[in-house]
C-alpha cells in the first residue's frame, strides 16, 4: 500500500479522493453501495443560510458526455444542517466539508459562522460558482472584485481551512485563483460547471425551466484539466481538481495537471461506488509504477 | 438496503413494434420488491447515453430469481435495451423508490396508459393477496398501444379506451363509461402514465373525493437521492420523486386537477 | 421545398448551412464524397500573411465526444491562396469564405487587402479567437481592446461582408459581440474552440506536443449554444452558431438559440457527407412542422 | 476516387488475444487498391470512441469482393472492432493514401513489427507480379507477436526475432543476422511498425545506401486531408500523413537516423 495521503492547509486527508458538492448529497446516500469511511473527504451539498426550494423541475438534460442541471441550491438552510444533518454524519471516519453559498456577502458570512462552531469540521468550501442561481453564486466569482470582497470577507469569519471553489466560466482562471489565495483562501477547487444549455427542437423550448444549467461530466475534462494546470503553475497553496473525473486514471491526470486533491462530482452518478474505487485504483497506479507516496504525481507532468 | 448488481438477460421478447420485455435474472437471491419500486439500469456499452435509466419493476420471479421490465422505445437508450440478447449483463440499482400504500377499502381502481401499466402486475399481486377488488382502465392513442390486457384479467375487469376507437371505447381514459357511473365507487385510484392522463384522473377522483396515487416518471440523473434533479413541487415543498416516490398521493402535490 | 435562403448582411447563402474553418480544408478534400454546390457556404483553413509550418506532432488527442487539435494555422500564406487555391474553388457555387488570421494588426490587415481583390469573394471571416498561436489569435479575442482593436483596423481595410469569430474562453461573450459590432463586424460567428488539455497517464506527459489545444465536438456543444443564445439577444446583426453540430437536430437548435446561419466543424471528420445531409434534414423538419421558410426558426425559442 | 460505404463483417478471426483478422464485403465492386493505402472506418455504436480509426489494408479479394484488416488491439476502437460479429456493418472511407513504390533493382527487404507487417501482403503480390525477390524480417518481443509468418512465405523467405529469443533469432530486427551481411544487397526497404523499429531501419538503409521507404501511424482525425493533425516534418515543410503519406521516402523526412 502506497502513502496515499495529502494534506490541504490543516485538512488532512487519508487521500485524495473526495466527492463533489451536490453530486454525494450529505454522504448517506451511499452507504448501502460503499464504505464512505474509504474517502478522504466528503463535499455536501451546498447550504445556504435560509431553507431553499431550489429551481423549478425540469433540472436536468442528458448531454454528450455530460449532463447540465439547475437544481439551485436546494436545501433546508445552515441551521437543519447544524442540527439534524450533522450529527446524523459527523462520526464517519472521513472528513465532512460544507459548501458554504450566498447570495450577499453577509449570507456567506453567516453561514460561515455558523459552522465555525461544529467541532469535526475542519474545512469549508466557499462556492462562489454555482451558475444556478440568479443572484450571488457564479455573479461573485466571474468578477475579480466581487470574489476577493467574497474571500476576504469569509476569509475573517472563518476559523477552518477555507477553499474557495472557482468558476470556470471566466477568462482567466489563474488570475481569479490569484486574487482568492491574495485574499485569504488557503486552497482552491476547480471546476465547477459550466454554464450551458439545451433545447428540445421537437418542441422548440429548453429543456431546462431555466433555460440555462450548469454543464458537468467527462465532457468539461480537457478544460477542466487545463485550468487546473494553469492555476498550479499560479498559485502556491494546494489546488483540488475536478471536472469529469470518472475514474483512477482521470483522477491521476488531475494529479499529474498539479491537483493535491480531486474530487468525484457527475461520476457518482453512473456508479456511486466509484469514488472509492478511484481510491483503490490510485494506489494500483503508484505501486505499478513504484511510487511510494501520493506526492509523487502532483504536478509530475514532463512538459 | 439498496443493492447494485450486475445481472444477466435471461429473457427479451417484443410485444410489438416499440413495446418490449426484458427479463433479468439476479446475481444473488432478490430483496422484497414492492408494487411501485424501480430500478436504475446502466446502458454501459450503449453510444450516446451517459446516464442511467429507470424503469419501474414489472414483474418480480422468485423461482427464477429474475426481473422483468416492460419497457417502450423512446430514446437512445431504450432503443439500445431493446437489441440486448440473451447471456449479456447489465448492471442495475435497485430496488429504489416507494411503494404504492394499501387502499382505504376493499375496491381499487387502476388507470394506465403506455408503459404506465408497468408497476400494476406487481401491485395486482399484492392487492389480490389482501383480497381487493381491482378494475382496470388502459388507455392509448391506437389498438398498437394496448398491451398485455390479459396479463391483468387475473386480477380484475379490464376496460380499455383507445383515441380512434380500434380497440374499447373510443376517447381518452377520462371519458371511459365506467367513470360515467355515479357514485363512482373505489377506495382507491392508482394511476401512472403520461402526465396529462395522470392529471385528469387525479382531477376525477378529487371531485369525487376518491383518494388517488400516482407514479411519476420525473427524468432523473441518479435515482437514489443525490442530485436533486428530478423533484416535484408538493405542498411540504421539493420531494425527490425518486426517494420520497415515485409514487405520491395527489393531495401531497401542488398540481393544479 | 421549404425557403432555406438566408442573408448574412450583403452575403447571401442559399441554405444556412457552412463548413467551419479547419475542418473542411478547401473544400476539394470533400469533392469525392457531397456536391459542395448544395452547401450555404464554406469556411476554408485560416490564412496567415505567411506561410506557417503550424505546431510540431502530435497536434490531436480524442476525448470524450470531442477532440483537442493544435494544429496552430498551418497554411502556405495568403499569396498561395489567391493565386493557387482560389483560381482552384472560385467557380464552386457556394460561398467561399476566407477565415483571417494576424499575429499584429498589420497582419490582419493586410491578409485582409489581399482578399479584397477575389472577386468572388464575398466576405471574410475575422480570426481572433484560435488557441492554438502563442500570439495573435485568441490573444485578441479575450480581451475587449484588442479585439476592438483588430475588428476596427480589418473592418476600415474590408470591402466585404465581416463577421468575426468569437472565442469562448471569456467570461462574458455578449460583451464581446457588443464591442465587435459597435467596431463594425456585420455578423458574428461562434465558437471557436475551447482551450483544453489532455494528459497520457502512462506516460506522465501532455498528448499534444504544445501541452494544450482546443476543444471541439459534441462535449462543448451546451456551452456553445448557450453563448449564441447570450449574444443573439445582445445583438441586431446575424449570429453564425458553431460548436459540436453533428446533425440536422443540432444544426436546428442553434437557429432556435438565434443562429441566422450555422458551421459543421469536427462532424465532417467523422462524415464527410454530414454537411450536405444537414442541409436535407433542416428541409426536412420545416416541412414536417409546415414551416415554408428557415427563417421561422431563428430565434424562436419559446423561454 | 475516395469512396464512403457500408461494408458487411463476412469474416472475423482471433489470431491470438490480441489480433485479429476481421473480412468485410463490399457493397458494391471494390476499386483498385494498392500496397500502403489504408481506410478509416467508423466505429458507429462503440461507446466512448468519437474519431475514426486508420487502419492498412492487408488483403483484398476481388472475388469475394472484400476487404481485410489485421488489427491489434490497443484501445477502445480495436477492442469494439474485435467483438464485432458477422453481419454488422461498418462504415467505411477508403482507399487513402499514397502507395509503396517499385523498387530500383530486382530485390528488397521488408522490415514490419507488430500489425505494421499488415501492409505487407499487398506489397509483396504487387511485387511478384513484376519479378521481384523479396525478404521478409519480423520482430517482435515475444513469439506471441510473430504472426502469420506462413502468408508471407509465398512470396520470398521470412526471418524472425524475438527480444526473448522465443522464436527466430534473439534481439531486435537490427541485429538479426541478415543484416549483418555485407554488402548488404537490396534495391529498396520498406518498413513499418514502431516508430523506433523503422528509425533503426532506416538509420541502416542510410548507411548502406538502400532508398527506404517507411509507412507511418500518425494519429489521425480525419484521414483525407481536411484536418492537418496527422503531419509529419519533411525537408519540403510538414506534409499529411494520409494524403501525402502514409509510404514516405526516409530522405524526405527531417528524422535524425
Ligand atoms: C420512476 C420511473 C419509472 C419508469 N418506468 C418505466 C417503465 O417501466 N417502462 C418504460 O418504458 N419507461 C419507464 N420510465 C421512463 C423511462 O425512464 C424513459 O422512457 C427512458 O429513460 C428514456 O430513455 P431513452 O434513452 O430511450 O430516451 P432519451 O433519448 O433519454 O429521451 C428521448 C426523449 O424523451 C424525453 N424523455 C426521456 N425520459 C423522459 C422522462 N422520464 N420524462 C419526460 N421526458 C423524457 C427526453 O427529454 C427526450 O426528448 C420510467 C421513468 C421513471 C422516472
Ligand atoms: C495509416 C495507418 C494505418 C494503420 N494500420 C493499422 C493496421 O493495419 N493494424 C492495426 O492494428 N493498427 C493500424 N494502425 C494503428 C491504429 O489506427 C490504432 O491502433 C488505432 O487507431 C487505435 O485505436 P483504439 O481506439 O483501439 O485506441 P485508443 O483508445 O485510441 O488509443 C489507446 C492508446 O494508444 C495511443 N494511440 C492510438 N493510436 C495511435 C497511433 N496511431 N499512434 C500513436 N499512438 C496511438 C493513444 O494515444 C492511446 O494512448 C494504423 C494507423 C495509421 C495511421
Ligand atoms: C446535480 C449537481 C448539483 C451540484 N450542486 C453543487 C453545489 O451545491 N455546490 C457546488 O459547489 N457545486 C455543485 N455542483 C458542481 C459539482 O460539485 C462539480 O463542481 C461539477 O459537477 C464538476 O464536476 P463533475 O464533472 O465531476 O461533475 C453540482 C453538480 C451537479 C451535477
Ligand atoms: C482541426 C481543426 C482546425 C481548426 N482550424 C481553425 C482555423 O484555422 N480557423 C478557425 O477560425 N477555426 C478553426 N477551427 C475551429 C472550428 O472552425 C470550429 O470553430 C470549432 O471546431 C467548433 O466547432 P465544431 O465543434 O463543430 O468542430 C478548427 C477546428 C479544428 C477541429
Ligand atoms: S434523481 Fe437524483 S435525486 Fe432523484
Ligand atoms: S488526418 Fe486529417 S489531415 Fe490527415
Amino acid at each position: 500500500m502506497a502513502d496515499l495521503s495529502v494534506q490541504i492547509h490543516d485538512l488532512h486527508l487519508k487521500n485524495p479522493v473526495t466527492t463533489a458538492s451536490g453530486t454525494f448529497a450529505y454522504g448517506e446516500e451511499f452507504i448501502d453501495f460503499i464504505d464512505v469511511n474509504k474517502l478522504g473527504g466528503i463535499f455536501v451539498k451546498g447550504l445556504t443560510l435560509e431553507n431553499r426550494e431550489g429551481n423549478p423541475y425540469p433540472r436536468m438534460a442528458e448531454t454528450s458526455s455530460g449532463m447540465l442541471n439547475s437544481v439551485g441550491l436546494q436545501n433546508k438552510g445552515i441551521d437543519h444542517f447544524v442540527n439534524v444533518i450533522y450529527p446524523r454524519i459527523k462520526h464517519f471516519d472521513t472528513h465532512i466539508i460544507p459548501n458554504v453559498n450566498g447570495f450577499t456577502i453577509e449570507d456567506y458570512v453567516k453561514v460561515t459562522e455558523k459552522l465555525n462552531e461544529l467541532e469535526d469540521i475542519k474545512a469549508i468550501e466557499l462556492n462562489i460558482s454555482c451558475p444556478n442561481v440568479k443572484e450571488g453564486g457564479m455573479a461573485f466569482g466571474i468578477k475579480r472584485t466581487s470574489a476577493v470582497a467574497a474571500t476576504t470577507a469569509v476569509r475573517k469569519a472563518c476559523k477552518k481551512t477555507l477553499i474557495v471553489k472557482l468558476s470556470p466560466n471566466v477568462t482567466d482562471i489563474a488570475d481569479m485563483a490569484r486574487a482568492v489565495v491574495d485574499a485569504g483562501a488557503d486552497a482552491v477547487s476547480l471546476v465547477n460547471t459550466f454554464l450551458g444549455m439545451a433545447i428540445d427542437a421537437g418542441k422548440r423550448k429548453p429543456v431546462l425551466a431555466t433555460v440555462t444549467g450548469g454543464l458537468s461530466g467527462p465532457a468539461i475534462k480537457p478544460i477542466a484539466l487545463r485550468m487546473v494546470w494553469e492555476v498550479y503553475k499560479a498559485v502556491s497553496v494546494p489546488v483540488i481538481g475536478i471536472g469529469g473525473i470518472m475514474n483512477a486514471t482521470d483522477a491521476i491526470e488531475f494529479m499529474l495537471a498539479g491537483a493535491t486533491a480531486i474530487q468525484v462530482g457527475t461520476a457518482n452518478f453512473i456508479d456511486p461506488r466509484v469514488s472509492v474505487q478511484i481510491v483503490d485504483g490510485i494506489n494500483d497506479y503508484l505501486e505499478k509504477n513504484n511510487f511510494t507516496s501520493v506526492h509523487q504525481l502532483i504536478g509530475a507532468l514532463e512538459t | 438496503m439498496k443493492r447494485i448488481e450486475d445481472f444477466t438477460v435471461i429473457g427479451h421478447h417484443w410485444l410489438n413494434y416499440e413495446n418490449f420485455l426484458i427479463e433479468l435474472e439476479a446475481p444473488e437471491e432478490l430483496p422484497d420488491i414492492r408494487a411501485g419500486n424501480f430500478a436504475e439500469v446502466l446502458l454501459k456499452n450503449s453510444p450516446g447515453t451517459f446516464l442511467r435509466r429507470p424503469f419501474s419493476i414489472f414483474e418480480v420471479d422468485k423461482e427464477k430469481n429474475s426481473l422483468t421490465f416492460y419497457i417502450k422505445v423512446i430514446g437512445k437508450g431504450t432503443r439500445y435495451l431493446g437489441k440486448l440478447r440473451k447471456g449479456e449483463k447489465l448492471n442495475i440499482i435497485y430496488p429504489l423508490g416507494n411503494a404504492f400504500s394499501n387502499p382505504y377499502h376493499d375496491k381499487v381502481l387502476m388507470v394506465g396508459g403506455g408503459s404506465g401499466i408497468a408497476p400494476f402486475v406487481l401491485l395486482g399481486r399484492q392487492l389480490r393477496e389482501k383480497g381487493i377488488r381491482m378494475t382496470f382502465l388502459f388507455g392509448g392513442r391506437e389498438k398498437d398501444n394496448i398491451l398485455m390486457t390479459e396479463r391483468f384479467e387475473e386480477f380484475g375487469k379490464v376496460f380499455v379506451t383507445t383515441e380512434d376507437g380500434s380497440v374499447g371505447e373510443k376517447g381518452l381514459v377520462t371519458q371511459h363509461s365506467i367513470l360515467a357511473k355515479r357514485p363512482l365507487e373505489y377506495g382507491m385510484i392508482y394511476t401512472c402514465g403520461p402526465d396529462p392522463m395522470m392529471k385528469a384522473i387525479a382531477h376525477i377522483a378529487k371531485q369525487h373525493q376518491i383518494p388517488c396515487e400516482v407514479s411519476l416518471e420525473n427524468t432523473m440523473a441518479c435515482g437514489i437521492g443525490a442530485c436533486l434533479c428530478c423533484i416535484v413541487e408538493t405542498n411540504t415543498g421539493n420531494k425527490c420523486v425518486c426517494t420520497d416516490g415515485p409514487v405520491f398521493n395527489v393531495n401531497d402535490l401542488t398540481w393544479q386537477t
